[in-house]
């Protein structure tokens, strides 16, 4: 009747009051931030990162500009790098992403046909300004291929076993493997590279 | 236990003793008046500092999670981090406002705020001033705060002061009926108006919160005194979802923490004299005194606290219906089985009283059912 | 000890000569919610008055009726009058003349009435019977009478308030 | 002084803006309200201060780049949006989805109808006034959901996890256990946050008969979802339309009587119990192993630049917490939709806030909008 339905709330707060000092592992919920940190799971998916194997100049990108055109909010900029006589090399001049824009969807991921770029796990990166800072180049992104590993055991797993199946090997044992102007990976065969 | 007990008025005659020696005797009379003011005036700020992280702390607690943590080991000095953040926010008068209204409103409001304190019967021999009419001083100064908070929203021209202070004066008039009619069971048995002598009536564990009539006597004042404070359920005049902050829309900086203090420390006032007229003031067992005084006030402010962790927030009608329809008849009810108590000798005025008691919750209820929320059904299809 | 007394003396001349200013504000002041704040002042300088003569059961309840009650209710007068809060009407008008000489004929009499009267002063009898629980015997014995009738009419107001306010429900 | 006093022969109407910088409308939502004394004479929502010209973007991008966007429409159940989503393009292209595939998209629909309805009954008790207990509670049982949520598709509420013909990813390594446990001791909060809130004296004098939506208005102002239901028609889009594999489970739809703020949150409440049935029958006939993606879908998925879905139009439509969720699509044969629209029930649902909030008080107009449950992504697209 009239006050007993508040008294019954009353004594569900107070319950939670009591818990969280005689049971506080499940009595508190706060994670104290900068001691203690909450893991992230496996496939948490914060910026893009490229991969490199080995050397960072040996990276997977050979700036097929899928991935540019395929984002959403636009925010990879690739140029592709020339040799002396002015023709297109397969490593990216400039590679940015404007970490401002990125909305770490993922689908960059997903069309890259060289697994070249994967979202990563860093999520600690405020920076004073918005425009310059966040502008990611190239240096910054590279991360070698350890690195995906360690923080997705299970993804980078998969993709290293379906790239050694496939007999792809890194860039550098390509580059001595075949002359240097035309090389055909065989991983592009399926759609030409439509770079700019 | 006797020394510890009487510790505070020991130091104050110390201190006279050592001025006999060498001030003409008015200068000490004053003197022991300001020890007094001085000792009110640090009690009150610091009752209200802690207020704030303890129901901060407490408030957190109930929702799983720690309250403030970082600036001292347990928070503890969170609250002169806030006193300092609110020294150094910018203290904006709009543009419209009437400022001499808008200016006095706040200095106004932490008056009886503290003066009430100087009524309180901290300990044995620990109050302030013995009025022989302390209760109804706490009553009257009480009831100026209802003008302040009308000055602070009246001055501020905004439109959502405007309602809130509307609100506050509302609901400031129709509780302070209620609340002067549950303390009369109080005066009338202990015969004094005084809150020294209403403690001493009390004495020896008789605490009247034990009595029939005492039990909801206390209820009541707590509730009325709950809603004078304007704490949850009943702070519309600051209904924060609603229209903003009320009275205090136009205030930042330190005027607004001028309100926050008088409402703290009112609070605090109010819990005071709970547990001085129903659970027997500074009277118990081992602890000295003071001790049992601070023990008993805090456990009030504790309820004060859960309410606000647990509570949704009443209506202004509901309000004022709850008020008029069942706390004013209930209190009037309950004088007379005060009355009827106080008449019959001991053992059978128990079993009189508790029975009238009975009576009247059941009129009480029975008259409430009608507007009482109903249990609703659901049909399930598929 | 008379130093204190000269001290609760000036205190008490103070607070009088506030109260004087609060009433002569009430009546000057432009803007009619300053009025207001001014007449509680005057009611508080009042209540002080009470103290000074030892009387704290009428103090009190000057404060919790007067300022406390009454002078919401004039508050929520003004506010509720459509938008007289806020404007500022001039107060005096061109009869001034005629009203201080009115006035001045008033004082003469009034000082001379309150010079002829012998009040029998002794300080001991005054503050004998002033406490709160001899007033409540009074009230039940001698004046009953009289504290009847006023319930009664108190009850009658306050139907016709509720007839009042709930007649344009 | 009761509220007859403020009557004064010529009203003195107070003109009151209440939003869009303001605590309780759930977002940048406005109210122009024009009071007399505290009572609701006439009401007028703005909105659109929230507009992202979602409508217009989708329609220069292929079709599987606007699936990240709409998490941004409704954006506390951001899995249902992509669902709806999915659904009409899967509907345009006639794209088949694989039967494990069809079991994880239900499992998710009925957690993030779980997500919703805590957090409006958080959200409701917050506008009642509840300094913030109940929606902490809330928060602390939608981490758990959450933290599946990250594990399988990778953001907590930015979720883009389906894909057209099925799903970007199978469930984790022990996802469903996860699940399980989400699931298990659910109707044990549930039955705490009851016990909380719905015998609440204060809450039941507050919210009942308050903001009493008729169900002749409420249909013909095409309001759908648990609004409906509270006032007492039975249309829920899982049982009419029985898509996706809705049919292989049996769970009851619940219907308030009178259609006031009360019964909508109740009924959400007895919602949130079918929902923890179905999870419960899906634990059980979920088939182990199972493609995640049908044929179509993954070459559709291969290079979206270049899919053209044939041309021709369709509405796909599903029971999104908040109620019908549509997508029309028009596609001309290009990767680009020619129309791209969105049916958002939140925006449907507040169109009659008037009609429910004329005569009550300023407070049961925050509480009324906080009970048609409406997120501001939505409303403004």
């Amino acid at each position: 009747m009239f006050g007993f339905g508040v008294l019954k709330g009353m004594s569900v707060t107070l319950w939670n009051f009591i818990l969280s000092y005689i049971y506080p592992k499940k009595g508190i919920t706060t994670v104290q931030y900068p001691e203690k940190k909450k893991e992230v799971e496996e496939r948490f998916r914060n910026f893009p990162f490229l991969v490199y194997d080995g050397t960072p100049d040996n990276m997977r990108c050979v700036a097929c500009d899928i991935c540019a055109k395929e984002c959403p909010p636009k925010c990879i900029y690739i140029i592709p790098e020339k040799d002396a006589q002015g023709r297109i090399q397969k490593k990216p001049a400039t590679f940015d992403i404007d970490y401002a824009i990125c909305m770490n969807c993922g689908i960059c991921e997903e069309v890259c046909p060289f697994d070249a770029i994967f979202m990563d796990h860093e999520y600690e990166l405020s920076e004073y300004d918005r425009l310059s800072d966040l502008m990611y180049p190239k240096e910054k992104l590279l991360k070698p291929v350890e690195h995906f590993m360690k923080i997705r055991p299970t993804d980078c797993g998969a993709i290293e076993a379906q790239r050694a199946a496939k007999g792809i090997k890194g860039r550098a044992a390509q580059v001595q493997s075949a002359p240097a102007a035309t090389v055909k990976p065989a991983e592009t065969q399926q759609n030409p590279p439509a770079n700019a | 236990m006797e020394a510890s007990d009487t510790i505070f008025v020991a130091f104050k005659k110390a201190i006279l003793g050592f001025l006999q020696g060498f001030l003409p005797d008015w200068t000490v009379v004053i003197v022991s008046i300001l020890i007094s003011i001085t000792a009110i005036a640090i009690f009150g700020p610091v009752t209200m500092m802690y207020l704030t992280w303890l129901e901060r702390k407490v408030v957190g607690r109930i929702q799983n999670r720690y309250g403030p943590n970082r600036v001292g080991i347990f928070g503890l000095l969170q609250p002169i981090a806030d006193g300092v953040k609110m020294l150094t926010k910018e203290d904006i008068v709009p543009q419209a406002a009437d400022k001499v209204t808008h200016f006095l409103a706040p200095v106004i409001v932490v008056i009886p705020a503290l003066l009430v304190f100087s009524v309180l019967p901290f300990g044995k021999g620990m109050a302030a001033v013995n009025l022989n009419v302390g209760l109804l001083f706490f009553l009257a100064i009480s009831t100026m705060s209802t003008i302040a908070i009308f000055m602070g929203s009246w001055g501020s021209r905004n439109k959502f002061s405007l309602l809130g202070g509307m609100r506050a004066v509302a609901q400031m008039v129709s509780y302070e009926i209620p609340m002067v009619m549950s303390v009369v069971p109080v005066i009338l048995v202990t015969g004094s108006l005084s809150t020294v002598s209403i403690v001493e009536a009390q004495l020896g564990g008789k605490w009247f919160v034990f009595t029939p009539w005492g039990f909801f006597a206390a209820i009541v004042f707590f509730l009325c005194g709950v809603a004078e404070v304007n704490r949850t359920p009943f702070d519309l005049p600051e209904g924060e979802s609603e229209i903003i902050a009320g009275f205090h829309t136009e205030y930042s900086g330190m005027k607004f923490a001028l309100f926050y203090m008088a409402e703290f420390m009112s609070a605090f006032a109010i819990s005071g004299l709970t547990a001085t007229l129903f659970f027997g003031g500074w009277d118990g067992p081992f602890l000295p005194s003071w001790v049992w005084f601070l023990i008993k006030a805090y456990a009030m402010i504790f309820i004060m606290i859960w309410f606000r962790g647990t509570l949704p927030r009443l209506r202004v009608d509901q309000l004022m219906g709850f008020a008029w329809k069942l706390l004013l008849p209930f209190a009037l009810l309950n004088i007379f089985v005060a009355a009827l108590w106080q008449l019959l000798p001991a053992p059978k005025n128990l079993i009189v009283a508790g029975a009238a008691e009975a009576v009247v919750l059941v009129v009480i209820f029975v008259a409430a059912r009608k507007d009482s929320p109903q249990k609703r059904t659901y049909i399930f299809a598929d | 000890m008379d130093a204190l007394h000269i001290l609760a003396k000036l205190g008490i001349f103070a607070a009088m000569l506030v109260t004087l200013t609060a009433a002569v504000m009430v009546v000057t002041l432009r803007n009619i919610f300053h009025c207001a704040l001014a007449l509680i002042l005057v009611l508080l300088g009042v209540a002080a008055a009470y103290i000074s003569l030892k009387a704290e059961f009428f103090a009190v309840i000057q404060i919790l009726l007067y300022v406390g009650a009454i002078m919401t209710l004039v508050i929520f007068a003004i506010m509720l009058t459509s938008r007289i809060g806020d404007k500022t009407i001039l107060q005096n008008n061109r009869q001034g003349l005629i009203s201080f000489a009115l006035l001045g004929l008033f004082n003469v009499f009034f000082t001379g009435a309150v010079l002829k009267t012998s009040w029998n002063l002794n300080p001991a009898a005054m503050a004998a019977n002033v406490d709160a629980g001899v007033l409540g015997a009074a009230f039940m014995n001698e004046y009953v009478f009289p504290f009847e009738i006023i319930s009664v009419v108190l009850i009658v107001a306050l139907v016709g308030a509720i007839i009042l306010g709930r007649a344009d429900q | 002084m009761s509220e007859t006093a403020l009557h004064s022969q010529e009203p003195q109407l107070l003109e009151v803006s209440i939003g869009p910088q303001h605590p309780s409308t759930h977002g940048v939502f406005r109210m122009n309200v024009v009071l007399d004394g505290e009572t609701i004479v006439k009401l007028k929502p703005v909105m659109g201060y929230l507009h992202r010209n979602h409508e217009q973007l989708a329609e220069n991008m292929s079709y599987l780049a606007s699936m990240p966007y709409t998490d941004r429409l409704d954006y506390i159940c951001s899995m249902t949006n992509n669902f709806a989503y999915a659904t009409a393009v899967e509907k345009l292209a006639g794209i088949d989805v694989p039967e494990r595939a069809q079991y994880i998209r239900v499992l998710m629909a009925e957690l993030t109808r779980l997500v919703n309805h805590t957090l409006l009954v958080g959200f409701l008790l917050n506008d009642l006034g509840a300094f913030f207990t109940p929606i902490l509670y809330a928060f602390r049982e939608r981490e758990k959901i959450l933290d599946f949520f990250e594990a399988t598709a990778g953001s907590r509420m930015m979720c883009n996890y389906f894909r057209f013909g099925g799903l970007k990813s199978d469930l984790p390594a022990g996802g469903l256990e996860q699940v399980k446990k989400i699931v298990n001791n659910y109707s044990r909060f549930l039955d705490e946050f009851e016990r909380l809130l719905t015998n609440n004296e204060i809450l039941r004098s507050r919210c009942q008969n308050v903001g009493i939506l008729s169900k002749e208005l409420a249909v013909s102002a095409s309001i759908t979802g648990p609004m409906l239901r509270a006032s007492g028609v039975n249309y829920d889009i899982r049982k009419v339309d029985k898509y996706s594999i809705y049919d292989r489970f049996e769970f009851k739809v619940p219907l308030g009587k009178v259609g006031d703020v009360y019964d909508r949150y109740y009924v959400r409440i007895l919602e949130m119990r079918e929902s923890i049935k179905i999870l419960q029958q899906i634990l059980k006939q979920m088939p182990e192993k199972g493609e995640i993606i049908s044929a179509k879908g993954a070459a559709a998925g291969k290079s979206p630049r270049m899919w053209k879905p044939p041309a021709g139009d369709a509405y796909g439509r599903i029971e999104s917490p908040k109620g019908e969720l549509g997508f029309y699509l028009v596609s001309d044969g290009t990767p680009k939709p020619y129309r791209y629209h969105v049916r958002p029930p939140s925006f449907i649902n507040i169109t009659i806030l008037e009609d429910m909030c004329l005569g009550y008080k300023v407070a049961d107009a925050i509480i009324i909008l906080g009970s048609v449950d409406i997120v501001l992504g939505e409303v403004d697209r």
